[in-house]
């Protein structure tokens, strides 16, 4: 059996990253982002990185980390709102970003997976996303194609694998990580746990391990919160 | 006398009815979820993948894995499913989520909507807005009527970039309600808050709209 | 709370039925196929339909049933091979056949429920599936247009429900369920077991409540197996 | 002499690499299961929405949940995982698969493939055939060298209507094995049964082939 878990997130990469590359991560805002494999990417010092996220991290954190060290030449996302270092690069002309609606660019990631080169979507109809894009008209609307995406790495977080590289995601953590694990040449994947062969009800598999040639024990699990927001225990 | 922003998300509320799926945009529109009356059951769903959202959670049930669009922590409650992005935005483009309440920063009378960048100002990107807008059978705005600069919202034509083209159905405002009952029709003025009278809602108004009871 | 649990696949139907509507159904062979709902359907008598499944049942089970009875005008399916009936009224000119294939029918039944009213696929290309369909040349290679599935009614089989309509199916049961489930602009779906609120694990849904309109517990279980394949024990 | 199914099937399993995942038609393909090297671990994939088929069930394991692309009942691993047929396709469509093994009517010299339809007998439909030699990253082709006729299946060009087009990268037949590097190139007969010659290939073959060794 081709053995599929490494020893960490340096040795998972290796051989993996080359300098303007394309790379899609997993993750919404700060929840199930692969912490572990941002690292090691910063770490290998790989350079003009094309990013396909739907957010860009914050400044010290995410993929903010690859922002700060200039490893990224373009991101490809939704929303980019938090990152202060990310202004600052776009604004003097050191960063370029393709905003994709948050819609199209999880269906564009599911596209690429699936052998999809293009579809249509009302979505960004008549609006700046639509420009350059063909149209069509199906049953009286108008819809704009969009492209598949397939990238050359896909990095993502899941909460449970087996050695299969079956993978199960935790809660909203889930996100773009399942799109992003079937859209890459080669999906690298960390986990919080890895569990034994049967572990997984096959019934729970959210990414099955076809998707998945490598695999890590995650040892970075910050998980920092963006906006904590509670309410009074008493009110409950 | 003007509306406040919980009477307006009140007012809002008033448009859901029993068994919606809903999704409420982030800032005023989260409010709505307060005002939703005793006898009425929906479901809140967040774009990012949850349908069922929950309250914010107490500090003891803070959980950095359960958070909504607005990446607020947040909870689940005994109806909810997680689901990707992809399959969520499923939901919202294909026209399974009947209604949603989002923010503006200018509206048509067309039904045109901007909500997501200035130019001249650093570009954030659209989110989810335009996904929302295209697939959601229907759009509520819920705005200020006029802008920080006193000028009108709801205008002839968006001067900003839009998010998308002939959306909206109905707009409130800390003034006046207008809705219109398609997407063919123009909108109708058809509450006004308070004290305030028709002549003040057509001064600050640019679009065309009609007068109910005419 | 609307109340989506009905008590009988009759009254699950009522309203819902009309001559020459468009009826998309779940299943695989006779896996995991609504058979209540179909039995349900062919004493409702209603006429002329179209109906959107990969199979077209047995001569006296699942969708055969229906065709027996000469209440369907047209089948749109990727396979049919098991039903003589079907043949008969081929041959005959009274029954209508699309075919698509097995992964662009599943496709579609997904586009229709996502809101994409068509895409691009390799499959068929230059053979008789792709005639009169657009083609398009994406990076080289050549693809032809397909379109999304929406039906008027979608029936589907479960293992499980909550009461909010939320669905899991059992191992290979699942198969056309999850997109036929999407794609009807109302869904009922057949469910082996009832549960209540809470008890189906948030992570564990396959089909979110919001696809499913109507509810019933299935009285037809009976699963018929096609083609039993057996080993012998004592050579496990 | 020419090979028995069995050793055809076992010569397909030659084509077996350590670590893929495999999709294995109706027929003589699925023997090819019985053939795996002890030392290769492949994962079986069945259209209809399992990634890591098991063996056919004993009597008492026969679960009518479980059955595979040909409807036969099958078994779980520790390793399976169920999807649904899209998601099934997904992995097909997206190259994911890196071999499939499949029956033929008539394959031609350009890596035509014809196995679903014959013209003036009842259509049974494409099934996921059409999917599979569009997707899957190599296509093996596992088919009598003639038909019952005693006509060549291994054509110039196909007469039967098409199951796609320039799909095929390996032929095996009862009597010769014919590949090709990539899809540019011809064909080259790279092995014959024991006791085949050439010319008696030559003989069964209306496709145009080069000989490896020249």
């Amino acid at each position: 059996m081709v053995q599929k878990v490494y020893d960490s997130a340096g040795a998972a990469l290796d051989g993996m990253v080359r300098d303007g590359m394309t790379i899609v991560a997993g993750g919404f805002g700060l929840c199930g982002i692969p912490e572990t494999l941002i690292d090691a990417l910063v770490r290998s010092g790989v350079r003009d990185l094309t990013i396909v996220s739907n957010n860009a991290g914050v400044d010290d954190f995410g993929l903010g980390r690859l922002l700060r060290t200039r490893q990224v030449r373009k991101m490809i996302s939704s929303y980019v709102g938090e990152n202060r270092e990310f202004e600052r690069q776009y604004l003097a002309g050191d960063l370029e970003i393709e905003f994709s609606p948050q819609g199209t660019l999880a269906e564009r990631m599911r596209a690429g997976g699936a052998g999809i080169p293009a579809f249509f979507t009302r979505t960004g109809v008549g609006t700046q996303i639509a420009i350059g894009k063909p149209t069509a008209d199906f049953d009286g609307d108008l819809y704009v194609m969009e492209r598949g995406i397939v990238a050359d790495l896909a990095i993502v977080k899941a909460w449970k694998a087996d050695p299969y590289g079956n993978l199960v995601y935790r809660k909203s953590a889930r996100n773009f990580n399942p799109m992003a694990a079937t859209c890459g040449r080669v999906t690298i994947a960390e986990v919080e746990q890895l569990v034994d062969p049967g572990a997984i009800d096959p019934d729970h598999v959210h990414t099955p391990g076809v998707f998945v040639q490598r695999l890590i024990r995650a040892t970075c699990n910050e998980k920092r919160i963006e906006q904590r927001t509670t309410r009074s225990a008493h009110a409950a | 006398m003007s509306w406040t922003r919980d009477q307006m998300a009140a007012r809002a509320a008033q448009e859901l009815r029993d068994g919606y799926y809903v999704n409420l945009g982030i800032g005023i529109p989260t409010l709505v979820a307060n005002h939703v009356a005793p006898d009425i059951d929906i479901t809140l769903q967040s774009e990012n993948g949850i349908l069922g959202l929950g309250a914010f959670p107490t500090e003891a049930e803070v959980d950095p894995d359960i958070i909504n669009a607005g990446k607020q922590t947040v909870t689940e409650l005994d109806r909810t499913s997680y689901v990707s992005s992809a399959d969520s935005f499923g939901m919202i483009r294909g026209g399974h989520i009947q209604l949603s309440v989002l923010g503006a920063m200018e509206v048509a009378e067309n039904g045109d909507l901007a909500n997501w960048m200035v130019p001249g100002k650093m570009v954030k990107g659209p989110g989810g807005a335009m996904d929302l807008v295209a697939g959601v059978r229907r759009i509520i705005v819920l705005m200020d009527h006029l802008d920080k600069a006193g000028s009108p919202k709801f205008r002839r034509a968006c001067t900003l970039p839009l998010t998308g083209t002939n959306v909206v159905d109905m707009v409130i405002t800390n003034l006046a309600v207008f809705e219109r009952p398609d997407r063919a029709s123009p909108f109708r003025l058809i509450e006004r808050a308070p004290g305030v009278t028709l002549d003040r809602v057509r001064d600050a108004t640019e679009a065309h709209f009609e007068v109910s009871p005419a």
